[in-house]
């Protein structure tokens, strides 16, 4: 680990400018909108939670419809795609997390002909200059 | 006590320009992570201060999602900075730059 | 006759056809492709020649189809309905006498391949038959392509074709280079040219050459009404799009400025240079312009420019064939120079002059190039003029055909190129009388014909005439009967091709024997040269000196006697046996002393004095102006790419840096624009 | 032509079809988790993402999407407008499964020695599903969701050579300028909604009129979602990270990146821009024309794009750059909207993404081979390749010339559309034509790069002792394929500018 949780000042915080100056542009933008007054608010004696779980799965007919909360939009097409969503991450966070063990030091690409073919190099892409160095150094020797 | 939508915004652009500031000046991988979890919270106060505001909920529940999608980031983040750390012995996200120009 | 138009897209076909064959199985062909090159060739030539039958014996006297549609959009131009792109033949009698001039060429050129290149030993003929199967068919597509976007593409096919040919001997220094300048110099042109015809598509929503849905008459109605186009008056936008077609033009025909690419283009085998000069790369320009004509009639201006150009290019390139030594070179700087003519004549409006120059000068280029093929063979491949001379008696038929061409090209009464130059000046002074502008174009001109006359005749003379100055010239290698049945061939076309069109003659006698004149007054309505003829009313007003017999016979004496006098002091300077060296001159005849030390000063003065000068500056120009503006431009280019590129640092925090610097740019640029702050 | 009216929710069969390949990997996966049949995996994946494209194409055939004024089966709406399936929404549908399609098949080979093989193509298939869902999302939150979606599986793709370092930087890199664009994207989403009160792009149209009070609001909020949509079509500014991701990725992986990816970035902002921004009102809450935007960024994205591109020596960064000069040509389609019309360069920007998914996939395809063959990454190690792999060379060639935009390739025709679509649309704003420059001008510039790959790979002379290179199946039958879809593109054109001109318009109007 390079840096702990000591503050580092100097240039490293020069592009923290950037960051203030969007904030103030932003802020202008803010300032010079005009908001009304009142917020709109959610009717009393309405609960917002079961609204929530409403929205979620498309339960319209459940909906409220005093005030405008039934203006709500439908959210089950969402819950589904996020399902997949977390699918995903979960695969992918595997693939990247997982540890090679157990006499299987699955060195990506490296490579063993599979016989049908006349190479047997291994296909790499790494960019940069250090070529051969950097196959070296993945793995488990942490 | 009826705060006016305006301060939320301005508590979420102070927000979101905190976390970007974290995202220029720190050069931790797990620092940009937190910083960008904390843009992505600015987003949600304003879903949920403009829910209010115009008084339907599709922003508060748009903001449940995003914290979802939030949490899958950081999953697949975390995995990356492992994989990082493996390569490189280290999580300065300023130390790979084998591939430039 | 008409049932004969169905086989028009065969015209084209037979040398792709060709092509296959020599690329496929060109190597286990007994002569390499030739044969198969001849045969599709003289196939074109026949159904060419029985297309102009066709035209002269039908009814309409023309053939329009459209043979595929590629793609119609809705999409609406700027005036038409909606765009289509199509693919069609048009033979009309412009195309059908065109069809006939290339493939003639081709065919000839094929046949005289068969010794200087076959015979030669070349390796990698395929190749060669192969590029010139693909090069015929280009420019025959071109010819018969009834609208601008097909045209444009087989444009585009043909510079690709000579870039193939140019760059035949791809093992040599020279020759790549070469080819790749004339891609790059010809593409340079067509980037405007493509500009042109994308600005007409979306102008007129349609780009035929003919018909009443074509963009000329669209572009005629378009003025009429007096309103805008894009924001312009219509005859501006005419004037604006027809330059930029011009651009391809001025590339392909190698007018000044671009014509830098076709001197070089030398380094391709001189039956490739044949082909290029006589019927096809080059010729594609002016016959565009010629297929278009209606449009550039509409616009005075555009007119106007390609006169000027014509007549600039004609005398610039002239005076650099003085001092060439080369006798390729000589002939490239005619060509550059005779193109000029054309388009000269046709931007005074004298369209029947331009085309049958273009004509005329296909046969004699044709001529003069397989001639000094010929030559070249006779040399040992040896193209330096100073180590010829004498050839006259070794090669007869190969000189007395030499000397046709070279009789014709500088415009000798009565072979053909006369007839044609003379009526391109003589249209340029009528019209110049008028305005100045053509007047100088028209000097510019008349003042090329010396210059045509002298390097012309010191070219015949210092190759075939004196002493032979080397081994080789005085053993020379025979030539055998596929050289000279295409020299005789040719030869005899030079001489009698003026007969299509002795205009003068019929001015001054009345007699009705201007048969071109006829020939290109029919044909689809709008595109003949009638119609041109009231087109060209409203543009040009024209005067005569004196009567118009006058001012014929002014204008074909002037042109005469300037030619005259360059052809005599060609013959004064180099009809001797020893024409370089005037110290051994000194002792060989005394009574001749002074008259050579005239001739000395006067060559001195006419080739260091002021031709050397004028070509070392045009050359200087290309050099360093033209040059140095493409150079110029690649290595900012790349400079600036190099800067480009080190904005990627490849560390992450910068990059997020600069995002959000170009996030904010926009922000406040759009929101200044939006009044987002105040 | 159906026998019998299916459902509407079938309208979105290729997403579901992509969707369920990924999750049959999955059972794959589970059953045999050490699995290395690679015909099977790859085998899968293809015929799913075939079958999705085979959909797709049916779909769009048989008229579903077309308005039923327009003699079509009607726009199918699903999820109270969550998700809309419309001519667009299909013609994206089929590029990102026809990518998908020549990806997983080249990459039998040359992921053939991985180790998460069942995982690589699972990924892909959620990937290409996150993105078959952009081309259907109807609201800023499908659209976020499906972006997000179409992300993360592509931040693991990026690095899934977990011992390489390129790959990982790659991945790394990719990673924090995505997880950056999508805050940025969804902070902007939540102004858009502080503004109109609504996520549905009707509803957020409907709503314009009344937020006239809060006009930079929507106008950050746009600029934002612009960011968005810049990240994902990798556009400046937000187009740093792809030139090292592309560089450091698998190639197969650059190549659905550059192709599917981009394309995908293009859909959700066509209908963003279209559906919920229309020019007119939007207009008068901004004070400002939202296509000035795209105006600037198109220019500054393909000259960057281009120049950068110039004077690379690595061929995958090369095209890694060329690539960021395509986005620039696509937002163009964007640039040139104007208030009543706008159909062609829209129609036209559509064009050149499906024609772009065959030849700029093709052209990573082709580094790929080379990565195969362990050639080298430069110029110079490619040289004399056409020696030894004439027919990949040819077909290389057409890939490059394709893209440089030569006649009569398929990269010419959209671009020609591009041209006169831009040209047309100079008559509403007349900085296109500057547009339209730039794009001639950039063409050229490209056409010395792409050309001086051709050069090293047919004319100069072969690197002295190569090895004699393999010919492997998979991913020679993509290349070549891609190749063939380049070419064919040509007389089939008709057709895709039809489609693709009545898909625009149908989501213009």
């Amino acid at each position: 680990m390079t840096n702990g949780p000591q503050l580092r000042l100097g240039e490293s915080l020069l592009p923290g400018i950037l960051a203030v100056a969007l904030f103030g542009v932003m802020a202008m933008i803010a300032l010079n909108t005009g908001f009304a007054d009142e917020m709109v608010g959610f009717p009393e004696g309405i609960s917002v939670t079961s609204e929530i779980g409403y929205a979620l799965f498309d339960f319209t007919a459940l909906q409220s419809t005093e005030g405008s909360i039934g203006n709500t939009e439908p959210f089950l097409v969402s819950f589904l795609l996020v399902a997949v969503v977390l699918d995903a991450a979960l695969d992918a966070a595997l693939v990247l997390a997982k540890r090679e063990t157990e006499g299987k030091p699955i060195a990506a690409l490296s490579s063993v002909s599979t016989g049908d073919s006349a190479s047997t190099q291994p296909a790499a892409t790494d960019g940069g200059a250090e070529d051969g160095s950097s196959r070296s150094s993945g793995g488990e020797q942490r | 006590m009826n705060v006016p939508i305006e301060y939320f915004v301005l508590l979420s652009m102070a927000l979101f320009s905190i976390g970007l500031f974290g995202i220029l000046t720190r050069r931790n991988a797990l620092m940009f992570l937190m910083s960008v979890e904390i843009m992505v919270n600015a987003a949600n106060i304003n879903l949920i201060a403009f829910a209010l505001y115009h008084g339907n909920l599709t922003g508060q529940v748009f903001a449940l999602f995003v914290m979802a999608l939030a949490a899958a980031e950081v999953a697949i983040g975390l995995g990356i900075i492992l994989v990082l750390y493996r390569n490189f012995r280290d999580v300065d996200v300023t130390v790979p730059t084998t591939m430039r120009w | 006759m008409e049932g004969l138009f169905d086989y028009a897209p065969a015209i084209a076909l037979f040398p792709l056809a060709a092509f296959v064959i020599a690329l496929a199985f060109g190597p286990k062909l007994p002569k390499k492709g030739a044969i198969p090159g001849i045969v599709a060739t003289a196939g074109s030539l026949a159904l060419s020649l029985a297309m102009v039958a066709a035209v002269a014996g039908g009814e309409e006297g023309y053939y329009h189809t459209t043979l595929f549609t590629w793609a119609a959009g809705d999409a609406a131009g700027e005036v038409g309905e909606g765009i289509e792109f199509t693919f069609g033949i048009l033979i009309d009698p412009l195309a059908a006498l065109m069809l006939v001039i290339v493939s003639l060429i081709a065919f000839l050129v094929h046949v005289f391949s068969l010794e200087y290149m076959n015979a030669e030993g070349e390796t990698g003929l395929p190749r060669y038959y192969a590029g010139l199967g693909l090069f015929t068919f280009s420019m025959l597509a071109f010819v018969y392509a009834d609208n601008l976007l097909m045209a444009f593409m087989f444009f585009e096919l043909v510079g690709l074709c000579s870039f193939l040919l140019i760059g035949f001997w791809f093992r040599t220094r020279s020759a790549p280079s070469a080819a790749k300048k004339a891609f790059l110099v010809t593409r340079f042109g067509d980037y405007f040219f493509l500009i042109g015809v994308v600005a007409i598509a979306a102008t007129f929503g349609t780009l035929q050459f003919a018909g009443d849905d074509s963009f000329v008459a669209a572009a005629e109605a378009a003025i009429d009404d007096g309103g805008q186009l894009f924001g312009f008056d219509a005859e501006t936008w005419v004037t604006i799009t027809g330059l930029l077609v011009l651009g391809g033009v001025i590339g392909k025909s190698a007018q000044f400025p671009l014509h830098t690419w076709l001197p070089d283009a030398m380094e391709g085998p001189t039956t490739v240079s044949a082909l290029i000069h006589a019927a096809t790369m080059v010729a594609a320009g002016v016959y565009l312009v010629a297929r278009m004509f209606g449009y550039y009639a509409l616009s005075p201006t555009a007119l106007a420019i390609i006169a000027f150009v014509g007549g600039f290019t004609a005398l610039f390139a002239a005076t650099m064939g003085v001092v060439k030594d080369d006798i390729k070179q000589v002939l490239a700087y005619s060509t550059i120079s005779q193109y000029g003519y054309m388009m000269l004549g046709l931007g005074v409006g004298g369209y029947v002059a331009g085309v049958f120059h273009l004509m005329n000068h296909a046969f004699f280029k044709a001529l003069l190039f397989l001639g000094a093929g010929a030559v070249i063979i006779l040399m040992h491949h040896e193209q330096d003029m100073w180590k010829m001379g004498g050839l006259k008696n070794k090669a007869p038929v190969t000189y007395y055909t030499f000397l046709a061409g070279a009789l014709a090209l500088a415009g000798i009464i009565p072979f053909s190129g006369f007839w044609s130059k003379d009526e391109i000046l003589y249209d340029a002074l009528i019209v110049g009388t008028e305005q100045p502008l053509i007047m100088a174009a028209y000097a510019m001109g008349l003042l090329a014909v010396f210059f045509t006359g002298f390097y012309t005749f010191r070219m015949v003379f210092l190759t075939f005439h004196g002493e032979p100055r080397s081994d080789v010239a005085e053993d020379p290698h025979p030539v055998g009967w596929a050289v000279k049945f295409p020299l005789i061939a040719l030869g005899v076309l030079a001489v009698v091709a003026g007969v299509a069109n002795l205009a003068p003659v019929a001015k001054l006698t009345g007699l009705e024997i201007e048969f071109l004149n006829e020939w290109l007054s029919s044909g689809v309505e709008g595109t003949t040269y009638v119609a041109y003829t009231d087109a060209l009313a409203a543009v040009y007003d024209t005067g005569y000196i004196g009567t118009e017999s006058t001012t014929v016979l002014i204008a074909a004496g002037l042109s005469l006697l300037l030619a005259f006098s360059g052809a005599g002091l060609a013959w004064k300077l180099y009809n001797v046996p020893e024409p370089v060296a005037h110290k051994e001159r000194l002792g060989s005849v005394r009574e001749t002393i002074e008259s050579n030390y005239y001739q000395d000063e006067y060559q001195v003065w006419l080739a260091e004095g002021l031709t050397l000068p004028l070509a070392r500056a045009a050359d200087r120009f290309d050099q360093t102006v033209i040059d140095g503006t493409v150079n110029g431009v690649s290595s900012v280019s790349l400079f600036g790419s190099d800067r480009v590129k080190r904005i990627q640092t490849g560390i992450v925090t910068n990059y997020a840096a600069l995002i959000v610097t170009g996030f904010i740019a926009l922000v406040i640029v759009l929101g200044v624009l939006g009044g987002w702050f105040l | 032509m159906a026998v019998f009216e299916l459902p509407d929710w079938a309208a979105l069969a290729p997403a579901l079809i992509l969707v369920a390949t990924a999750l049959a990997l999955f059972v794959i996966d589970s059953i045999n988790p050490h699995t290395k049949n690679r015909s099977l995996l790859a085998g899968t994946t293809a015929v799913g993402s075939l079958a999705a494209l085979g959909v797709a194409v049916w779909f769009m055939v048989a008229g579903v999407g077309t308005p039923t004024a327009a003699g079509g089966r009607g726009v199918v709406e699903l999820f109270g407008g969550q998700l809309v399936v419309d001519q667009m929404a299909l013609f994206f549908m089929t590029v990102v499964s026809v990518v998908t399609a020549l990806v997983a098949v080249a990459s039998y080979d040359y992921m053939g020695d991985h180790a998460y093989q069942a995982e690589y193509y699972s990924l892909m298939m959620l990937a290409a599903t996150g993105m078959a869902t952009m081309a259907a999302a109807n609201s800023l939150v499908t659209i976020f969701i499906a972006l997000e979606l179409a992300s993360l599986p592509s931040y693991a793709l990026v690095s899934i050579l977990k011992d390489n370092r390129g790959s990982v930087e790659g991945g790394l890199k990719y990673f924090l300028i995505g997880a950056l664009s999508s805050a940025i994207f969804v902070y902007g989403i939540s102004l858009v909604y502080g503004a109109t009160g609504h996520l549905q792009l009707e509803a957020i149209a409907d709503n314009l009129q009344g937020a006239g009070e809060y006009g930079g609001l929507l106008g950050l909020g746009i600029l934002m979602l612009i960011g968005g949509f810049a990240f994902k079509t990798a556009s400046v500014p937000f187009h740093f990270w792809a030139p090292d991701a592309y560089e450091g990725a698998p190639a197969p992986v650059a190549a659905f990146l550059s192709s599917a990816s981009k394309a995908a970035g293009f859909v959700i902002a066509f209908r963003v821009f279209t559906t919920a921004f229309p020019l007119e009102p939007t207009t008068a809450v901004i004070g400002v024309d939202w296509t000035l935007a795209f105006i600037i960024l198109a220019i500054v994205t393909m000259t960057l794009g281009n120049f950068a591109a110039a004077t690379q020596d690595n061929v995958k960064r090369m095209l890694a750059y060329s690539s960021i000069g395509h986005a620039g040509y696509a937002l163009i389609g964007l640039a040139g909207l104007s208030a009543d019309g706008g159909e062609i360069v829209m129609g036209a920007a559509m064009m050149h993404l499906l024609v772009y998914g065959f030849m700029n996939t093709g052209a990573f395809l082709f580094v790929a081979l080379a990565e195969y063959w362990g050639v080298g990454r430069t110029f110079e190690d490619y040289n004399g390749l056409s020696n030894q792999a004439p027919v990949a060379c040819f077909a290389l060639g057409i890939f490059m010339f394709s893209l440089a935009g030569i006649p009569p390739l398929g990269g010419f025709w959209s671009k020609y559309f591009l041209f006169t679509g831009a040209i047309q649309a100079a008559t509403a704003n007349s900085a296109m034509l500057i547009v339209a420059a730039a794009l001639v001008v950039n063409s050229a510039i490209s056409l010395y790069y792409y050309a001086r790959l051709v050069k090293a790979v047919w004319i100069e002379d072969p690197v002295s002792g190569r090895d004699t290179l393999a010919q492997p199946t998979g991913l020679y039958a993509a290349i070549i394929f891609a190749a063939v879809l380049t070419v064919v593109a040509l007389p089939v054109f008709g057709p895709i500018a039809d489609a693709a001109l009545e898909a625009a318009t149908v989501a213009i109007s």
